[in-house]
Protein backbone atom coordinates (compact mmCIF):
# COMPACT_ATOMS: atom_id res chain seq x y z
CA UNK A 1 0.00 0.00 0.00
CA UNK A 2 1.15 3.32 -0.45
CA UNK A 3 0.17 6.86 1.22
CA UNK A 4 0.78 9.93 0.62
CA UNK A 5 2.31 11.73 3.94
CA UNK A 6 2.38 15.72 4.91
CA UNK A 7 3.53 17.65 7.29
CA UNK A 8 2.82 21.70 8.20
CA UNK A 9 3.89 24.12 10.34
CA UNK A 10 6.28 23.13 13.38
CA UNK A 11 5.75 19.82 12.43
CA UNK A 12 7.12 20.18 9.03
CA UNK A 13 10.59 21.73 10.15
CA UNK A 14 10.71 18.76 13.24
CA UNK A 15 10.82 16.30 10.53
CA UNK A 16 12.99 18.41 8.06
CA UNK A 17 10.34 17.81 5.14
CA UNK A 18 7.04 18.92 3.73
CA UNK A 19 6.39 15.40 2.15
CA UNK A 20 6.80 11.58 2.19
CA UNK A 21 5.71 8.45 0.79
CA UNK A 22 5.04 5.50 3.05
CA UNK A 23 4.64 2.32 1.04
CA UNK A 24 4.00 -1.04 3.50
CA UNK A 25 1.33 -3.51 3.68
CA UNK A 26 1.92 -2.95 7.44
CA UNK A 27 -0.36 0.57 7.74
CA UNK A 28 -4.01 -0.10 8.12
CA UNK A 29 -4.61 3.24 10.33
CA UNK A 30 -3.60 6.71 10.78
CA UNK A 31 -1.39 5.36 13.58
CA UNK A 32 0.25 2.89 11.68
CA UNK A 33 1.44 6.05 9.30
CA UNK A 34 2.61 7.81 12.16
CA UNK A 35 5.14 4.82 13.46
CA UNK A 36 6.47 4.51 9.97
CA UNK A 37 6.98 8.04 9.43
CA UNK A 38 8.51 9.33 12.83
CA UNK A 39 10.87 6.18 14.45
CA UNK A 40 12.70 8.55 16.05
CA UNK A 41 10.23 10.28 18.03
CA UNK A 42 10.88 13.62 16.62
CA UNK A 43 7.10 15.00 16.49
CA UNK A 44 5.97 16.71 19.94
CA UNK A 45 3.22 18.49 20.87
CA UNK A 46 -0.41 17.88 20.41
CA UNK A 47 -0.82 16.78 16.58
CA UNK A 48 -3.88 16.65 14.43
CA UNK A 49 -4.69 14.03 11.99
CA UNK A 50 -6.35 14.36 7.99
CA UNK A 51 -6.76 11.89 5.82
CA UNK A 52 -7.84 12.84 2.11
CA UNK A 53 -8.23 16.31 3.84
CA UNK A 54 -10.86 15.68 6.63
CA UNK A 55 -9.80 15.72 10.15
CA UNK A 56 -9.29 12.39 11.59
CA UNK A 57 -8.19 9.72 14.32
CA UNK A 58 -5.19 7.88 14.83
CA UNK A 59 -7.44 4.88 15.01
CA UNK A 60 -9.24 5.90 11.47
CA UNK A 61 -8.01 3.23 8.23
CA UNK A 62 -6.04 4.25 5.10
CA UNK A 63 -6.45 3.13 1.99
CA UNK A 64 -3.72 2.59 -1.23
CA UNK A 65 -3.50 6.24 -2.65
CA UNK A 66 -4.75 8.06 0.83
CA UNK A 67 -3.34 11.19 1.36
CA UNK A 68 -2.28 11.59 5.30
CA UNK A 69 -1.14 14.74 6.93
CA UNK A 70 0.11 15.47 10.68
CA UNK A 71 0.20 19.14 12.21
CA UNK A 72 -0.27 20.84 15.10
CA UNK A 73 -3.73 22.64 16.42
CA UNK A 74 -4.40 25.27 13.85
CA UNK A 75 -4.31 29.39 14.51
CA UNK A 76 -6.22 30.72 12.05
CA UNK A 77 -8.68 33.83 11.95
CA UNK A 78 -7.72 37.12 14.14
CA UNK A 79 -4.81 37.91 16.35
CA UNK B 1 -21.42 31.31 -0.74
CA UNK B 2 -17.77 32.22 -1.43
CA UNK B 3 -14.69 30.75 0.07
CA UNK B 4 -11.72 32.41 -0.85
CA UNK B 5 -7.71 31.54 0.01
CA UNK B 6 -5.38 34.79 -1.09
CA UNK B 7 -1.85 35.38 -0.74
CA UNK B 8 -2.32 39.01 -2.26
CA UNK B 9 -2.89 41.45 0.12
CA UNK B 10 -6.42 41.34 1.06
CA UNK B 11 -9.24 44.64 1.20
CA UNK B 12 -11.78 43.06 3.27
CA UNK B 13 -14.51 45.75 2.63
CA UNK B 14 -13.62 45.59 -1.33
CA UNK B 15 -14.04 42.11 -1.33
CA UNK B 16 -17.52 42.39 1.08
CA UNK B 17 -18.75 45.22 -1.77
CA UNK B 18 -17.80 42.97 -4.96
CA UNK B 19 -19.44 39.51 -3.24
CA UNK B 20 -22.46 42.25 -2.51
CA UNK B 21 -22.57 43.78 -6.03
CA UNK B 22 -22.04 40.22 -7.57
CA UNK B 23 -25.01 38.71 -5.70
CA UNK B 24 -27.85 39.61 -7.16
CA UNK B 25 -30.46 37.71 -5.13
CA UNK B 26 -29.65 39.78 -2.18
CA UNK B 27 -30.73 42.86 -3.75
CA UNK B 28 -33.64 44.25 -1.57
CA UNK B 29 -34.03 41.12 0.32
CA UNK B 30 -31.27 41.67 3.34
CA UNK B 31 -31.62 43.83 6.05
CA UNK B 32 -28.56 42.67 8.07
CA UNK B 33 -24.80 42.51 7.05
CA UNK B 34 -22.81 41.04 10.27
CA UNK B 35 -19.29 41.37 9.27
CA UNK B 36 -15.98 40.89 10.92
CA UNK B 37 -12.36 41.49 10.18
CA UNK B 38 -9.37 40.36 11.81
CA UNK B 39 -5.98 42.54 11.37
CA UNK B 40 -2.32 41.76 12.23
CA UNK B 41 -1.55 43.62 14.88
CA UNK B 42 2.35 44.66 16.22
CA UNK B 43 2.11 42.93 19.40
CA UNK B 44 1.29 39.68 20.44
CA UNK B 45 2.19 38.46 24.14
CA UNK B 46 3.78 40.99 25.36
CA UNK B 47 6.35 41.04 22.28
CA UNK B 48 7.08 43.59 19.21
CA UNK B 49 5.99 41.34 16.21
CA UNK B 50 8.14 42.32 12.98
CA UNK B 51 5.62 39.84 10.33
CA UNK B 52 3.80 36.72 10.27
CA UNK B 53 3.80 34.10 7.85
CA UNK B 54 0.67 32.40 7.89
CA UNK B 55 1.19 28.82 6.13
CA UNK B 56 -2.13 26.65 5.15
CA UNK B 57 -3.10 23.17 3.58
CA UNK B 58 -4.15 23.97 0.31
CA UNK B 59 -7.50 21.80 -0.47
CA UNK B 60 -8.19 20.92 3.13
CA UNK B 61 -8.80 24.79 3.77
CA UNK B 62 -11.16 25.47 1.33
CA UNK B 63 -12.79 22.58 1.90
CA UNK B 64 -12.79 23.36 5.92
CA UNK B 65 -13.97 26.48 4.74
CA UNK B 66 -16.86 25.48 2.93
CA UNK B 67 -18.18 22.86 5.36
CA UNK B 68 -18.28 25.58 7.93
CA UNK B 69 -20.13 28.11 6.00
CA UNK B 70 -22.38 25.24 4.84
CA UNK B 71 -23.03 24.47 8.63
CA UNK B 72 -23.83 28.39 9.08
CA UNK B 73 -26.64 28.62 6.19
CA UNK B 74 -28.08 25.01 7.89
CA UNK B 75 -27.95 26.10 11.37
CA UNK B 76 -29.05 30.31 11.27
CA UNK B 77 -31.59 32.29 8.95
CA UNK B 78 -29.01 33.57 6.51
CA UNK B 79 -28.95 34.60 3.17
CA UNK B 80 -25.58 34.63 2.12
CA UNK B 81 -22.28 33.76 3.67
CA UNK B 82 -18.58 35.59 2.33
CA UNK B 83 -14.57 33.84 3.77
CA UNK B 84 -11.83 35.80 2.42
CA UNK B 85 -8.77 34.45 4.31
CA UNK B 86 -4.93 36.00 3.34
CA UNK B 87 -1.66 33.25 3.63
CA UNK B 88 1.61 34.30 2.89
CA UNK B 89 3.81 36.91 4.58
CA UNK B 90 1.98 39.53 6.20
CA UNK B 91 3.10 42.98 8.24
CA UNK B 92 1.18 44.84 11.07
CA UNK B 93 -2.36 46.36 10.07
CA UNK B 94 -2.54 44.09 7.26
CA UNK B 95 -6.13 42.30 7.21
CA UNK B 96 -5.93 38.94 7.38
CA UNK B 97 -9.51 37.41 7.50
CA UNK B 98 -13.19 38.59 6.44
CA UNK B 99 -16.24 36.80 7.27
CA UNK B 100 -19.47 38.80 6.00
CA UNK B 101 -22.99 37.32 6.58
CA UNK B 102 -26.50 38.62 4.98
CA UNK B 103 -29.61 37.88 6.83
CA UNK B 104 -33.49 39.28 6.95
CA UNK B 105 -32.77 40.34 10.49
CA UNK B 106 -29.62 41.25 12.45
CA UNK B 107 -29.60 38.73 14.77
CA UNK B 108 -29.06 35.50 12.43
CA UNK B 109 -26.02 38.19 10.99
CA UNK B 110 -24.72 38.39 14.53
CA UNK B 111 -25.17 34.69 15.42
CA UNK B 112 -23.74 33.04 12.01
CA UNK B 113 -20.96 36.00 11.47
CA UNK B 114 -19.43 35.03 15.14
CA UNK B 115 -20.07 31.28 14.52
CA UNK B 116 -18.08 31.26 11.24
CA UNK B 117 -15.33 33.25 12.92
CA UNK B 118 -15.25 30.36 16.31
CA UNK B 119 -15.60 27.32 13.77
CA UNK B 120 -12.66 28.85 11.47
CA UNK B 121 -10.48 29.26 14.44
CA UNK B 122 -10.64 25.46 15.77
CA UNK B 123 -11.02 23.80 12.12
CA UNK B 124 -9.55 25.89 9.33
CA UNK B 125 -5.90 24.66 8.93
CA UNK B 126 -4.00 27.57 9.30
CA UNK B 127 -0.81 28.62 11.27
CA UNK B 128 0.56 31.54 12.22
CA UNK B 129 4.73 32.34 12.65
CA UNK B 130 5.39 35.05 14.03
CA UNK B 131 8.94 37.15 13.64
CA UNK B 132 10.27 38.91 16.49
CA UNK B 133 13.27 41.10 16.57
CA UNK B 134 14.75 37.93 18.72
CA UNK B 135 13.64 35.40 16.32
CA UNK B 136 10.59 34.03 15.25
CA UNK B 137 8.10 31.75 17.21
CA UNK B 138 4.97 29.45 15.74
CA UNK B 139 1.65 30.86 17.49
CA UNK B 140 0.58 27.57 19.39
CA UNK B 141 -3.07 28.62 20.73
CA UNK B 142 -5.83 30.46 19.33
CA UNK B 143 -7.22 33.36 21.56
CA UNK B 144 -10.72 32.97 23.77
CA UNK B 145 -13.29 33.69 21.32
CA UNK C 1 -15.44 57.85 18.44
CA UNK C 2 -17.52 59.21 15.71
CA UNK C 3 -20.95 59.41 15.52
CA UNK C 4 -22.44 61.20 12.09
CA UNK C 5 -25.94 61.67 10.86
CA UNK C 6 -26.35 61.92 6.99
CA UNK C 7 -29.31 63.15 4.70
CA UNK C 8 -26.97 61.90 2.17
CA UNK C 9 -26.93 58.31 0.55
CA UNK C 10 -24.37 55.78 3.24
CA UNK C 11 -21.66 53.74 1.58
CA UNK C 12 -21.07 51.90 4.59
CA UNK C 13 -17.34 50.51 3.78
CA UNK C 14 -15.93 53.77 2.53
CA UNK C 15 -17.26 55.19 6.04
CA UNK C 16 -15.59 52.25 7.76
CA UNK C 17 -12.49 52.89 5.82
CA UNK C 18 -12.27 56.11 5.99
CA UNK C 19 -12.65 56.13 9.84
CA UNK C 20 -9.50 53.45 9.87
CA UNK C 21 -7.25 55.37 8.18
CA UNK C 22 -8.23 58.87 9.75
CA UNK C 23 -7.22 56.68 13.31
CA UNK C 24 -3.40 56.63 13.68
CA UNK C 25 -3.95 55.14 17.25
CA UNK C 26 -5.61 52.21 15.47
CA UNK C 27 -3.01 51.16 13.47
CA UNK C 28 -0.93 47.96 14.48
CA UNK C 29 -3.12 47.77 17.79
CA UNK C 30 -6.54 46.22 16.87
CA UNK C 31 -6.79 43.03 15.46
CA UNK C 32 -10.29 42.64 15.41
CA UNK C 33 -13.23 44.65 13.56
CA UNK C 34 -16.71 44.02 14.16
CA UNK C 35 -19.56 45.70 11.63
CA UNK C 36 -22.89 45.94 11.36
CA UNK C 37 -24.80 47.15 8.33
CA UNK C 38 -28.80 47.62 7.90
CA UNK C 39 -29.87 48.12 5.29
CA UNK C 40 -33.63 48.92 3.33
CA UNK C 41 -35.39 45.57 2.33
CA UNK C 42 -37.90 46.24 -0.19
CA UNK C 43 -40.62 44.11 1.67
CA UNK C 44 -41.77 44.45 5.35
CA UNK C 45 -44.54 42.18 7.20
CA UNK C 46 -45.64 40.76 4.12
CA UNK C 47 -45.71 44.09 2.00
CA UNK C 48 -44.19 45.24 -1.03
CA UNK C 49 -41.86 48.55 0.28
CA UNK C 50 -41.24 51.11 -2.14
CA UNK C 51 -39.55 53.32 -0.03
CA UNK C 52 -39.13 54.79 3.48
CA UNK C 53 -38.87 58.18 5.09
CA UNK C 54 -36.78 58.16 7.91
CA UNK C 55 -37.50 60.90 10.79
CA UNK C 56 -35.25 62.00 13.63
CA UNK C 57 -34.48 64.74 16.35
CA UNK C 58 -31.79 66.82 15.18
CA UNK C 59 -29.68 67.34 18.38
CA UNK C 60 -31.24 64.69 20.64
CA UNK C 61 -29.82 61.75 17.84
CA UNK C 62 -26.39 62.76 18.18
CA UNK C 63 -26.73 63.40 21.61
CA UNK C 64 -28.13 59.51 22.02
CA UNK C 65 -25.62 58.23 19.65
CA UNK C 66 -23.15 59.53 21.69
CA UNK C 67 -24.11 58.25 24.88
CA UNK C 68 -24.45 55.29 23.51
CA UNK C 69 -21.32 54.69 22.48
CA UNK C 70 -19.25 56.11 25.57
CA UNK C 71 -21.60 53.50 27.18
CA UNK C 72 -20.22 50.75 25.20
CA UNK C 73 -16.35 52.13 25.34
CA UNK C 74 -17.47 52.50 29.68
CA UNK C 75 -18.63 48.24 29.61
CA UNK C 76 -16.44 46.61 27.08
CA UNK C 77 -12.36 46.78 26.02
CA UNK C 78 -12.54 47.95 22.49
CA UNK C 79 -10.80 50.74 21.19
CA UNK C 80 -12.96 52.77 19.08
CA UNK C 81 -16.81 53.18 18.05
CA UNK C 82 -18.28 54.53 14.70
CA UNK C 83 -22.16 55.01 13.97
CA UNK C 84 -23.20 56.92 10.79
CA UNK C 85 -26.83 57.01 10.11
CA UNK C 86 -28.79 57.77 7.61
CA UNK C 87 -31.84 59.90 7.48
CA UNK C 88 -34.57 60.98 4.94
CA UNK C 89 -35.88 59.56 1.89
CA UNK C 90 -34.38 55.94 1.33
CA UNK C 91 -35.22 53.35 -1.59
CA UNK C 92 -34.67 49.76 -1.63
CA UNK C 93 -31.15 48.09 -1.08
CA UNK C 94 -30.58 51.87 0.81
CA UNK C 95 -27.88 51.37 3.67
CA UNK C 96 -29.33 53.39 6.62
CA UNK C 97 -26.79 52.28 9.74
CA UNK C 98 -23.35 51.26 9.86
CA UNK C 99 -21.99 50.20 13.38
CA UNK C 100 -18.32 49.86 13.87
CA UNK C 101 -16.01 48.63 16.62
CA UNK C 102 -12.19 47.75 17.09
CA UNK C 103 -10.71 45.98 19.28
CA UNK C 104 -7.90 44.35 20.51
CA UNK C 105 -9.49 40.68 20.61
CA UNK C 106 -13.12 39.38 18.82
CA UNK C 107 -15.01 39.26 21.65
CA UNK C 108 -15.39 42.32 22.94
CA UNK C 109 -15.79 43.54 18.66
CA UNK C 110 -18.49 41.64 18.45
CA UNK C 111 -20.23 42.20 21.97
CA UNK C 112 -19.69 45.98 21.60
CA UNK C 113 -20.96 46.44 17.88
CA UNK C 114 -24.60 44.52 18.74
CA UNK C 115 -24.66 46.12 22.19
CA UNK C 116 -24.76 49.62 20.60
CA UNK C 117 -26.78 48.31 17.30
CA UNK C 118 -29.83 47.30 20.47
CA UNK C 119 -29.03 50.59 22.29
CA UNK C 120 -29.59 52.13 18.98
CA UNK C 121 -32.88 50.76 18.95
CA UNK C 122 -33.70 51.63 22.20
CA UNK C 123 -32.97 54.67 22.72
CA UNK C 124 -32.33 56.97 19.21
CA UNK C 125 -34.67 58.62 18.16
CA UNK C 126 -35.28 58.02 14.76
CA UNK C 127 -38.78 56.88 13.08
CA UNK C 128 -39.73 54.92 9.88
CA UNK C 129 -42.12 55.29 7.86
CA UNK C 130 -42.97 53.15 5.11
CA UNK C 131 -44.77 53.68 1.70
CA UNK C 132 -46.65 51.18 0.28
CA UNK C 133 -48.58 51.17 -3.03
CA UNK C 134 -51.81 51.49 -1.24
CA UNK C 135 -50.29 53.97 1.14
CA UNK C 136 -48.12 55.09 3.69
CA UNK C 137 -47.86 53.72 7.26
CA UNK C 138 -45.10 54.53 10.38
CA UNK C 139 -43.31 51.72 11.78
CA UNK C 140 -44.28 51.19 15.40
CA UNK C 141 -42.02 48.83 16.25
CA UNK C 142 -38.54 47.25 16.60
CA UNK C 143 -37.58 43.62 15.10
CA UNK C 144 -36.35 41.47 18.07
CA UNK C 145 -32.51 41.70 18.11
CA UNK D 1 -43.41 80.70 32.27
CA UNK D 2 -42.66 79.32 28.34
CA UNK D 3 -41.81 76.26 27.17
CA UNK D 4 -40.68 74.84 23.59
CA UNK D 5 -42.78 72.26 22.43
CA UNK D 6 -41.96 69.92 19.78
CA UNK D 7 -43.73 67.01 17.76
CA UNK D 8 -42.34 64.09 15.82
CA UNK D 9 -43.45 61.09 13.36
CA UNK D 10 -47.07 60.10 13.58
CA UNK D 11 -47.80 62.69 16.87
CA UNK D 12 -46.69 66.05 14.40
CA UNK D 13 -49.38 64.84 11.92
CA UNK D 14 -51.81 63.84 14.50
CA UNK D 15 -51.40 67.57 16.29
CA UNK D 16 -50.94 68.80 12.97
CA UNK D 17 -47.81 70.87 13.41
CA UNK D 18 -44.47 70.15 14.58
CA UNK D 19 -43.92 72.61 17.34
CA UNK D 20 -45.35 75.05 19.94
CA UNK D 21 -44.62 76.87 22.53
CA UNK D 22 -46.72 77.35 25.88
CA UNK D 23 -46.65 80.13 28.15
CA UNK D 24 -48.11 79.37 31.68
CA UNK D 25 -47.73 79.45 35.04
CA UNK D 26 -49.61 76.74 35.38
CA UNK D 27 -46.74 73.92 33.87
CA UNK D 28 -44.28 72.62 36.32
CA UNK D 29 -43.61 68.71 34.96
CA UNK D 30 -43.98 66.85 31.32
CA UNK D 31 -47.23 66.01 32.24
CA UNK D 32 -48.49 69.31 32.96
CA UNK D 33 -47.04 70.55 28.97
CA UNK D 34 -48.65 67.55 27.42
CA UNK D 35 -52.00 68.64 29.33
CA UNK D 36 -51.52 71.92 27.81
CA UNK D 37 -50.71 71.08 24.18
CA UNK D 38 -53.08 68.28 24.05
CA UNK D 39 -56.17 69.34 25.34
CA UNK D 40 -58.08 67.63 23.22
CA UNK D 41 -56.72 64.47 23.31
CA UNK D 42 -55.93 63.61 20.09
CA UNK D 43 -52.59 62.01 20.79
CA UNK D 44 -52.90 58.14 20.89
CA UNK D 45 -50.81 55.24 20.95
CA UNK D 46 -47.77 54.96 23.36
CA UNK D 47 -45.77 58.32 23.80
CA UNK D 48 -42.22 59.15 24.89
CA UNK D 49 -41.21 62.18 26.50
CA UNK D 50 -37.70 64.44 26.28
CA UNK D 51 -36.97 67.54 28.38
CA UNK D 52 -33.60 69.51 26.50
CA UNK D 53 -33.37 66.41 24.66
CA UNK D 54 -32.73 63.87 27.20
CA UNK D 55 -35.30 61.06 27.98
CA UNK D 56 -37.97 62.42 30.58
CA UNK D 57 -41.46 60.99 32.54
CA UNK D 58 -44.51 62.50 32.82
CA UNK D 59 -43.65 63.83 36.48
CA UNK D 60 -39.87 65.36 35.22
CA UNK D 61 -40.15 68.76 36.12
CA UNK D 62 -39.70 72.07 33.75
CA UNK D 63 -38.25 75.35 33.75
CA UNK D 64 -38.20 78.72 31.46
CA UNK D 65 -36.86 78.22 28.07
CA UNK D 66 -36.78 74.14 27.90
CA UNK D 67 -37.83 72.24 25.36
CA UNK D 68 -39.95 69.24 25.54
CA UNK D 69 -40.45 66.46 23.05
CA UNK D 70 -43.10 64.14 22.53
CA UNK D 71 -42.99 61.38 20.18
CA UNK D 72 -43.71 57.91 19.29
CA UNK D 73 -41.59 55.04 20.29
CA UNK D 74 -38.33 55.25 18.09
CA UNK D 75 -37.69 52.54 14.96
CA UNK D 76 -34.10 53.48 13.86
CA UNK D 77 -31.43 51.43 13.12
CA UNK D 78 -31.77 47.99 10.55
CA UNK D 79 -35.49 46.93 9.23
Amino acid sequence: MSIRVRFFASLKEQVGYSETMVSSDQVATVGDVLQQVDRASVLTGRLLYAVNMEYAKLDTPVAEGDEVAFFPPVTGGEP
Amino acid sequence: MRVRVTTEALDPWAEVTAFQSDSVHLRGQFGATACFVGTMRDFNEGDAVTRLSLEHYPGMTERQLEKITVAAADRFEILDVLVVHRVGDLLANDPIVVVAVWSVHRKAAFDACRSVMEELKTNAPFWKKEYLQQGARWVDKNTAG
